[in-house]
């Protein structure tokens, strides 16, 4: 049965990355920072599902904490950014 | 007192009397004088002791270890000559200290010119007594330096500073070349000793080296002589103090360099190459000096050119390159001491007298100071080779040396000649010293009505002048057994004959004299319409030494070195890092480049090629391309892109099999991401322009093309080498061990967090506190910070949203904001338990699965950086407790405190020991060391990045808003307390 | 009690949290949960978070029913959207409700609801006439979404929210 | 694959179906931010990420991980209850956020500041 | 492994550790005269553990007093420290250094900004944890601890130019930190270890066609160190820096280049000695000529300066590259020179740094960096400053006279101080290097390093005296400056060190000797670190 | 491969951050640092070798075996690099403001090229 998680693993990691990179294209692209903002949100939560299938992939819970993390981060990734694009300061 | 430590008493009794002169009150001016006097005299006395022993030819010595390793001991060494030359030094040091007590006015600090004084005679002592090179250059230094400080001694005026700096440049850099030529001198003779040196003559002379150490060694000896070309520091260095002068440029420093000159002649004189050099530098000197002597209008200056022209011969002298010449040269320096230590003296009185010392104002002196006249006179006399006088003597054998036949050159055909005719000026400066001073009509527009001077004064140049007439007219049984001993010194068994006595009959050398004489009297009676009314000697009026000395010196020193330091440097950074990268290129390429790569490894980690971490590469390489591209007009975007590459940066830790990097990389992108926001705030808007003026654009283009080549080039060298290393087998790694005994000795599983909290806890505990140090310094700058004017304003956003606000009756301002975050807000305070749960949760179990202190605190800075976002810095500081110093001290005191607990048991710094802790209920806990040290960590990286983070927020607040008294973070140094 | 636990359920929900990332029951597991909801819920109050008031646990799981429909729903809708299966000529826009919610965990929690379903966006709440806005993706008929938010969220959420 | 192959077929199956439409959701949403023509619009997308894909790449991993385990591992659902829990949050900020930013360049208010202006409002702008 | 004395050794990095600690615990700027006396006490019992150390190493066996093995690991494999002549050497210089400028600080640059206390005592920390540490990674780390106090410490007391020359320190630095990572990397990655003396073991078993990149390794790190010690054309970013910092943070700074070289002449001669087969002498060519560009610079540097700030600097430039030129000539008694050289100029360089701030105090009333700074920021925390601390000294001018005097004459190289001597011994045994008896000709670098020499001496001699002549003669109605005690006695006492060194040149060259000796036979090291390896604990480590 | 693509990303990331330290302002500076530390890091890990799959963490309580993990030294230096350069960056951009502030230029020199 292996084969199956085989191949869905690596069809999913694959999935995964190309919605990496649309992400990373809009991030690039913009054309406004908000788009970059949510380019770059997106980019994270991509990552992030990406750690956890890596998990499956190698069989190991080791990778958990990095997507909690990743996750984590991310939201505070992208309220600094949105909240720097709202007043123009990060903490006022 | 044995004689060796008769030596040591001699030259440490000037420093020590130095020394206590030091600390003496500026007005006891007779202590002074008697202190420094009875050194004087003292010294003298312990000199004189030794007579007997000299005089049969005996060598003091007295020898301490010093530098054994490099062949170097403190050898004191006192032979004929020596004993000559320490006699001068401390008789007419004597002398001197008894004028200046009455040369000085009560305004000046007598402390300080005795102190300086009895110094440079400890340090001219040296030069006399020393038994080695590298000691003899010790002092001969020293005493450039007591001189300087002597000539500058009434330092307020330029003059005296010019030329207190010159002397010292030119001395010391001559004394510089004294050294090296020592030290090659040493390199050939194989020792510093002076015995092993004047003994190994031969081997010198023979030395390709010899040219250079001659050369070398004679730089130093002109310079101090002042002989042509380095001789025109000494008429400057006459705005000393004239008994600096009778000291220093009679007696006693201007004789170092032809001391030096006959100590080292059985060394390196006998050669073609001495007879040119030294020869022709005496002959020079000798004769330009006699000439422009007679053309000074300054009495001072007068005597300056004429111990120019006296040191002039005896360098010439002792360039002749006979022993007689040795002899001569000897015999000269003795007497031009006594008398021109007079005459200095005489001028000195008669400054102090009238108040001036130009010859043109002087005259008929004799009518108010009949005795200082007839000590003058009998001075001038001995100068000017009047027999029965000591002068007469030494230059009677002067010319008798000339006429000999040395290399049978024109020029030493032509000697007797051009010496008749220097002399010539000799006699006539001498006369005018006497005839324009002191005879005709008495002056009455002088500064001061003259007088004769108190006796004390007059007694130094009336003893000097004793010793002209006396040894002028008994030489044998005064100097004679002194000159035979220095004599022998120098020469060692083969002192040639000579004899001391007034009368040799009808020589060619007495004919000499006469000619001399009497033409010397016509000169000075023919060239006197001109002296009266000129400055300066014709032809040579217009070169002053000084004046091209200082314009070499800026041009050199300055204006060359500006230049220099302009083209080898660069106060600009990005050349600076261009010259930085392209260097460790270059060291990384050489050894490429030299020994080749050899052959490439086949694949040996996990050689399939992996299709998502090639899209997570893409995507990785584009963000940091483009990061690259925007960084400069799009500041936001470049921040977002920062983070792509982070974020593949981390995933390849994933990938790698490193989950602890990528949870700290993670993490710490995270917290740099809202650090540089937070910056982003202060720094200028840069709006991208479009065609900028044409004029740098080629330059701005060429620079960007090199950049861009040390970029490509420092990018692929990184990557080939990495490559490289990827592909070849591992070495046997230390860290075989670490993974072995991580779980047997360590008690952890995470072998990572083994090696961090255990194994390698030292760099951890440097690593946290290098954080802490950085988080101080954060906070010290910017407690400090003024932003610039620009950027004071608020950002426009909210200027923009408060104007909205206030023109709209029904909103308060603020209410975007606060509509905007009301849900948000809420959010983000519940997660600050949350993502608190999660910090103690990665804290707690660091030590067996990905996790650990630092990502444990930094993770909780993240919670409350999330609720300053969220909230605001004054409501939250309101609210918490925010003390990150402490929070830093704290951690790190416990990290430490962990690691020297083992000191308790015996064990060195940072064991660790780990054990199970039977708990009822709830069983085994394990309890490591390495996790008290985990939660040091925790609480200094908290601390930290907290402290660093509210830092930069709280200039937003400092810079517009007044903080109103809050509750929270009142101690700890916590940036609340800034209320600006 | 309310002192030694203002947060009863925030609490609760760290206690789970904390044995959830451990993946352990064990005794020393739930006392240090215990600790940690004790502790975040001190710093609730610290961070003067309003109290919430739960009530209704019926409604909470029929809310949650519906809305892991809807989300399943909109997800499928959306994504046909972006790849392009659509049918007609898709319009969007923003969508105004009135709402009587004013409780914060009441309209944070609609907010959730609204964000996580995909094709709808919460674009602001303005509380003095308590306007909700909304941006939806697909715009067909605006009276259809303003019935969809207050009737099946917003009276759950009343009830919920007492 | 290590321990993977102990795995029974069923849960094997159940991964690779929820992991398959998980990030396939994933995919599509990224998608839909190249092709989505304005910001409002691909402020949507994303959202079939953090939803049903976190959702289905979570339950993936609970199956396999519970099933090579042999007991539940729930770990996964920290991460999705924290998405669902952060995304509202950072989206309101930057939704309000670019609306304030394109009515402070355009001059025009956005649809949300005072409470008046209704109905559908074009935002095809694509300046910067 | 368990003596007092034993843990003497680690003493002089956790001593200024607890101390930074103390005061940050204590809640950091509130207790400032608690942190003075922290600081003042901590530093003095550096300087009696340094004896100590020194005293120990002096009738050790190899001078290596001893190897302690943190966290009681067994070398190589974790971190051990190592008490040998010559980091025992350093201890003292930066010991005796860090005591002077901590008592100096006192009378009011403590005052200029927060946090001096613990960042002067990190620096302690940072700079004897380098001098101590025999593993690589560890000597980064240290190498940050105290760049990181250093860029504190550059900036303390903030204004413009400080700001501005911090900038360039900071980013050069930065990317040699980088560098030193590559460097340590690469060579972990061919030879597997990261201990020194087991890296020194390792070197001539490196296989050939591995060589190249461990070489390339050894030569990006050594550009790390190089830039530390400030080798042309690495160090234009030196002279603003020290020329803009506060007084007693240039004094500390002296030592700071000379970290640089004592790693230069620790690694160097260890890893690149006879011993190490096909890779013996790396580079040692390229070290004497950048050591000798480094000379000429800063020779042409000292005598572009305007200002004595800039004139110090360079002078460091000086110093540093006479000891990089000694080093890469590679001789057992040139090394033993460089050694006495480097402590005297070091001595006298932050003696005049300190004596800068003295003299200049004076010069151009109301130019006191502390008024300027209290006037464009309006800062309270100065106002306390007016307060005044220690007593006053009389007959200020001449003492600042004299040892103006004493500086000169060290940096100068003239005698009577060590300046002299240091030279000589540099210079003798260039030219001599077999020793002087031999005969043997000496090489051709030796000539053009005895130019260099004399030639930079001229070059300072003129600057100082220039600097001197414009600082107490040219102005003779220039105000007095009001000078403290506790600032005059920290110059003096390192003035007189130097003339200690003079006198005692005899057992201190011998002792420097015996320090380059050992450096050159790096087996005695290596057996120390390595040699008692086997006797590792067997079983658990500690388990209670 | 998977060693080619990693060296391509360090290449790129050093390449783009010595690119943007040779800048003139210092946000390029500060940003090209980063860059650069990232590059150094994955560098630094790349030393060890690549092993997927193979965290050093033990699964069981006993001796680890040296071939069964990737290497965990690099791994351990980079954890240390990685919270020193974090350090150092927060220092450098305070020193950036700073500097900017008083300086009133954003250049690194401190003052805007004359030209
Ligand atoms: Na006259
Ligand atoms: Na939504």
């Amino acid at each position: 049965m292996s084969t199956v998680l085989d191949w869905s693993t690596m069809a999913a990691l694959i999935m995964l990355g190309l919605a990496m990179a649309c992400a990373a294209f809009r991030m690039l692209r913009g054309p406004r920072a908000q788009d970059r903002v949510v380019g770059f949100d997106s980019l994270y939560v991509s990552a992030m599902l990406l750690l956890l299938t890596f998990g499956i992939r190698s069989a190991s819970t080791l990778y958990f904490e990095a997507a909690l993390v990743m996750a984590m981060l991310g939201f505070v990734g992208t309220a600094a950014l949105a909240k720097f694009l709202l007043r123009g300061e990060v903490i006022e | 007192m044995p004689r060796e430590t008769l030596l040591i008493a001699v030259i440490l009794l000037p420093f020590a009397g130095s020394l206590i002169t030091l600390f003496f009150r500026s007005n006891v001016r007779n202590l002074e004088a008697y202190l420094a006097g009875g050194v004087a005299i003292a010294a003298l006395a312990l000199t004189a002791l030794s007579y007997p022993d000299i005089v049969d030819g005996n060598v003091i010595r007295s020898k301490a270890a010093w530098i054994p390793e490099l062949g170097l001991e403190f050898s004191l060494r006192m032979d004929g000559l020596a004993w000559a030359f320490a006699v001068l030094i401390t008789g007419v040091g004597f002398l001197v200290v008894l004028y200046a007590r009455y040369y000085l006015s009560p305004s000046d600090p007598m402390p300080r010119f005795f102190s300086y004084l009895l110094a440079f005679m400890g340090a001219m002592l040296g030069i006399v007594l020393s038994g080695n090179l590298i000691q003899l250059v010790f002092f001969w230094e020293l005493t450039s330096f007591f001189s300087f400080l002597l000539i500058g001694y009434w330092y307020q005026t330029a003059q005296a500073q010019a030329s207190a700096r010159m002397a010292l440049t030119i001395t010391s850099a001559g004394g510089l070349c004294l050294f090296a030529g020592a030290l090659v001198l040493g390199h050939i003779a194989g020792s510093y000793d002076l015995d092993r040196v004047l003994a190994s003559g031969a081997a010198i002379r023979s030395n390709a080296l010899y040219v250079p150490a001659l050369i070398l060694i004679l730089v130093g000896a002109l310079t101090k002589s002042a002989q042509f070309p380095f001789h025109f520091w000494l008429p400057n260095a006459m705005t000393a103090p004239t008994p600096v002068s009778a000291y220093l440029h009679s007696a006693t420093m201007v004789k170092a360099g032809v001391f030096l000159l006959v100590r080292l002649w059985p060394a390196l004189g006998g050669t073609n190459e001495w007879l040119v050099l030294v020869g022709s530098a005496g002959l020079i000197t000798f004769v330009l000096g006699a000439f422009i002597a007679l053309f000074q209008q300054d009495l001072k200056g007068l005597l300056a050119y004429s111990t120019i022209s006296n040191l002039g011969l005896i360098t010439l002298l002792t360039g002749l390159d006979t022993p007689l010449g040795q002899v001569a040269a000897i015999f000269h320096t003795m007497n031009h001491a006594t008398f021109k230590a007079s005459l200095f003296m005489a001028a000195g009185i008669i400054e102090h007298e009238t108040g001036t010392r130009d010859i043109r104002r002087l005259s008929g002196l004799r009518h108010f100071m009949p005795i200082t006249t007839t000590l003058a006179t009998v001075a001038a006399a001995a100068m000017a080779g009047v027999p029965l006088l000591n002068g007469f003597l030494s230059k009677e054998m002067f010319f008798a040396e000339t006429i000999e036949i040395h290399n049978n050159s024109l020029l030493d055909q032509a000697l007797p000649y051009i010496v008749t005719v220097a002399s010539m000026f000799t006699v006539a400066y001498s006369l005018r010293f006497i005839r324009d001073v002191f005879f005709g009509p008495p002056s009455h527009e002088l500064p001061r009505e003259p007088s004769e001077p108190p006796f004390l004064m007059r007694l130094p140049a009336e003893l000097l002048v004793l010793a002209c007439l006396v040894v002028g007219i008994v030489p044998a049984h005064t100097v004679g057994p002194v000159l035979d001993a220095a004599t022998r010194a120098v020469l060692g068994t083969a002192a040639p004959n000579y004899s001391l006595a007034v009368w040799h009959g009808f020589t060619p050398e007495l004919f000499m004299s006469v000619v001399a004489v009497c033409g010397g009297i016509g000169v000075y009676f023919g060239l006197r319409p001109y002296l009266l009314t000129a400055e300066g000697p014709p032809l040579l009026r217009h070169i002053n030494g000084q004046r091209i000395f200082e314009r070499v010196l800026v041009t050199l020193s300055w204006r060359l070195a500006r230049r220099l330091e302009t083209v080898l440097g660069t106060g600009r950074l990005q050349p600076q890092l261009q010259i930085l990268i392209c260097v460790s290129f270059l060291a990384g390429l050489a050894p490429l480049y030299a020994r080749g790569l050899g052959g490439m490894v086949g694949p040996s980690g996990p050689g399939r090629f992996d299709f998502a971490f090639a899209l997570v590469w893409a995507v990785g390489i584009t963000c940091a391309l483009a990061a690259a591209y925007q960084a400069k007009f799009h500041r936001f975007a470049t921040l977002i892109f920062l983070g792509g590459a982070g974020l593949a940066t981390c995933i390849s830790f994933v990938w790698l099999s490193a989950p602890d990097l990528a949870l700290t990389q993670l993490i710490v992108e995270a917290v740099t991401t809202v650090l540089l926001l937070l910056g982003l705030r202060w720094l200028p808007k840069r709006v991208q322009e479009f065609g900028r003026a044409g004029t740098s654009l080629n330059g701005v283009r060429w620079y960007r093309a090199q950049d861009f080549g040390i970029a490509i080039a420092a990018g692929s060298g990184l990557a080939a080498l990495a490559y490289a290393i990827m592909l070849r087998p591992e070495p046997d790694s230390i860290s075989r061990f670490l993974v072995e005994n991580a779980y047997t000795q360590g008690g952890g599983t995470n072998i990572v967090n083994v090696i961090l909290a255990d194994f390698r806890a030292f760099d951890t505990l440097g690593e946290i506190t290098v954080l802490g140090i950085v988080g101080l310094t954060v906070f010290a700058l910017l407690r400090r910070f003024r932003p610039a004017s620009e950027s004071v304003p608020l950002p426009e956003q909210q200027r923009s949203q408060d104007n909205y606000d206030e023109a709209h009756p029904q909103r308060r301002k603020g209410d975007t904001v606060k509509s905007v975050m009301e849900v948000p807000a809420l959010i983000m305070g519940l997660l600050f338990p949350v993502i608190g749960t999660i910090a103690v949760f990665l804290l707690l179990r660091g030590h067996d699965l990905p996790g650990g202190g630092f990502v444990a605190g930094l993770a909780m800075a993240v919670a409350f950086i999330v609720q300053y976002m969220a909230r605001g810095t004054i409501w939250v500081e309101a609210r918490l407790r925010v003390l990150p110093v402490r929070w830093m001290g704290v951690g790190l005191l416990l990290a430490a405190g962990v690691g020297a607990a083992a000191w308790v048991f015996g064990r060195p710094f940072l064991t660790s020991s780990f054990s199970y802790l039977e708990i009822p209920l709830i069983g085994a806990i394990p309890l490591a060391s390495a996790l008290l040290f985990d939660i040091g960590v925790f609480a200094l990286v908290l601390g930290a990045t907290v402290l660093m983070l509210i830092a930069i927020a709280h200039q937003s607040v400092r810079s517009h808003r007044a903080l109103p008294q809050s509750r929270g973070a009142q101690a700890g140094g916590s940036p609340t307390r800034e209320p600006r | 009690m309310s002192r030694l636990l203002p947060f009863p359920s925030i609490s609760a929900g760290l206690f789970i949290l904390w044995l959830l990332l451990n993946q352990t029951f064990s005794l020393g597991q739930i006392l240090l949960g215990i600790a940690v909801g004790l502790l975040g819920g001190w710093a609730l109050i610290a961070l003067e978070v309003p109290k919430a008031r739960l009530g209704r646990p019926l409604a909470v799981l029929r809310l949650a029913a519906l809305v892991l429909a809807d989300i399943v729903r909109s997800n499928i809708a959306v994504a046909r959207i972006v790849l392009g299966l659509g049918r007609r000529e898709r319009r969007p826009g923003f969508v105004q409700i009135p709402l009587e919610l004013r409780e914060p965990y009441g309209l944070a929690a609609l907010a959730g609801i609204i964000t996580s379903t995909p094709g709808t966006l919460w674009a602001g709440f303005d509380e003095t006439s308590g306007t909700l806005t909304i941006h939806v993706l697909d715009l067909t008929d605006e009276g259809e979404w303003v019935r969809t938010i207050k009737n099946r969220y917003e009276s759950l959420l009343l009830e919920i929210f007492a | 694959m290590n321990g993977a192959a102990g795995l029974p077929a069923v849960a094997a199956i159940l991964t690779a179906a929820f992991l398959i439409g998980g990030s396939a959701l994933t995919l599509i949403g990224s998608v839909g931010l190249i092709r989505l023509r304005s910001f409002s619009e691909r402020l949507h997308a994303p959202t079939l990420g953090t939803t049903l894909g976190t959702a289905g790449v979570a339950i993936a991993s609970i199956i396999y991980f519970s099933a090579l385990e042999s007991g539940l591992v729930l770990y996964q659902l920290v991460i999705v209850g924290f998405l669902l829990l952060t995304t509202p949050a950072s989206l309101i900020i930057l939704f309000r956020a670019a609306l304030l930013r394109d009515q402070s360049e355009s001059g025009r208010e956005a649809p949300v500041q005072n409470g008046q202006q209704t109905g559908p409002q074009p935002d095809d702008r694509q300046a910067r | 492994m368990t003596g007092l004395a034993d843990h003497l050794m680690i003493a002089p990095i956790v001593l200024p550790l607890f101390a930074g600690a103390v005061m940050l615990a204590l809640g950091g700027e509130q207790h400032r005269n608690i942190n003075a006396g922290i600081n003042v006490v901590s530093s003095f019992a550096l300087v009696a553990i340094a004896v100590v150390l020194l005293r120990a190493t002096e009738t050790a066996p190899a001078g290596i007093m001893g190897v302690y093995r943190l966290g009681n690991w067994p070398a190589p494999f974790a971190i051990v420290v190592v008490v040998d002549r010559l980091s025992a050497v350093m201890l003292l210089l930066t010991s005796a250094i860090g005591a002077s400028a901590a008592v100096f600080s006192l009378a009011h640059w403590h005052r200029a900004g927060p946090h001096f206390h613990p960042l002067f005592q990190f620096l302690l920390m940072g700079l004897n944890g380098a001098f101590l540490t025999g593993d690589l990674f560890n000597l980064f780390v240290f190498f940050e601890v105290l760049l990181a106090a250093s860029y504190g410490l550059a900036l303390h007391g903030s204004g413009l130019p400080r700001i501005k020359a911090g900038l360039h320190y900071i980013v050069v630095n930065l990317a040699a930190s980088l560098l030193f990572l590559i460097g340590v990397s690469l060579i972990y990655g061919v030879s597997g270890t990261l201990n020194m003396a087991d890296l020194a073991a390792r070197i001539p078993a490196i296989r050939g066609e591995d060589r190249a990149l461990f070489e390339a390794g050894a030569g990006i790190l050594g550009i790390a160190f190089l830039v530390k010690a400030g080798i042309w054309p690495l160090c234009f970013w030196l002279p603003s820096t020290y020329a803009a910092v506060s007084a007693p943070v240039g004094s500390i700074f002296a030592i700071l280049t000379k970290l640089g070289v004592y790693i230069v002449l620790r690694l160097w001669l260890l890893l690149f000695g006879d011993q190490a087969g096909a890779s013996a002498q790396f580079g040692g060519e390229w070290l004497l000529v950048g050591g000798m560009a480094t000379i000429a610079f800063g020779a042409v540097g000292t005598l572009a300066s305007q200002d004595m700030p800039r004139l110090a600097a360079y002078s460091v430039l000086v110093s540093s590259g006479t000891v990089l030129a000694a080093i890469g000539m590679g001789q057992v008694a040139i090394t033993g020179g460089a050694i006495f050289y480097l402590v005297s100029s070091t001595l006298g360089l932050a003696a005049f740094f300190l004596l800068i701030e003295l003299v200049e105090r004076g010069r151009e009333p109301g130019a006191d960096v502390l008024a300027v700074t209290r006037e464009a920021y309006g800062e309270d925390d100065e106002a306390e400053g007016a307060e005044e601390i220690g007593i006053a000294i009389p007959a200020t001018m001449g003492l600042l006279g004299i040892s103006f005097a004493g500086c000169a004459l060290i940096i100068a190289g003239l005698p009577p101080l060590s300046g002299f001597i240091a030279k000589f011994a540099l210079l003798t045994a260039a030219l001599n290097s077999t020793g002087i008896a031999s005969g043997d000709s000496a090489p051709a670098a030796a000539w053009v390093f005895l130019v260099l020499l004399i030639l930079s001496g001229l070059a300072a001699l003129i600057a100082m005296t220039r600097a001197g002549i414009r600082a107490f003669w040219a102005s003779p109605e220039r105000e007095v400056p009001r000078v403290r005690l506790i600032e005059m006695a920290p110059v003096v006492i390192l003035l007189c060190l130097c003339a200690f060194q003079t006198i005692q040149a005899g057992p201190i060259m011998h002792f420097m000797q015996a320090a380059a000796q050992s450096l050159h036979t790096p087996q005695q090291y290596v057996h120390a670190v390595l040699g008692r390896a086997a006797e590792r604990p067997s079983g658990p480590k500690d388990g209670t | 491969m998977m060693e080619i693509v990693l060296a391509l990303g360090i290449g790129a990331l050093a390449g783009a951050g010595v690119w943007l330290i040779l800048r003139p302002r210092t946000f390029q500076v500060i940003v090209g640092l980063s860059l650069l530390s990232y590059a150094v890091n994955l560098f630094i890990v790349a030393m060890g070798r690549l092993r997927t799959e193979a965290a050093p963490i033990l699964a069981v309580h006993m001796a680890g075996e040296r071939a069964q993990v990737a290497d965990p030294l690099p791994q351990a230096l980079v954890l240390t690099a990685i919270v020193i350069s974090f350090a150092t960056t927060a220092l450098f951009l305070v020193v950036l403001l700073a500097s900017r502030g008083l300086t009133g230029s954003d250049h690194v020199d401190g003052r805007e090229p004359e030209s």
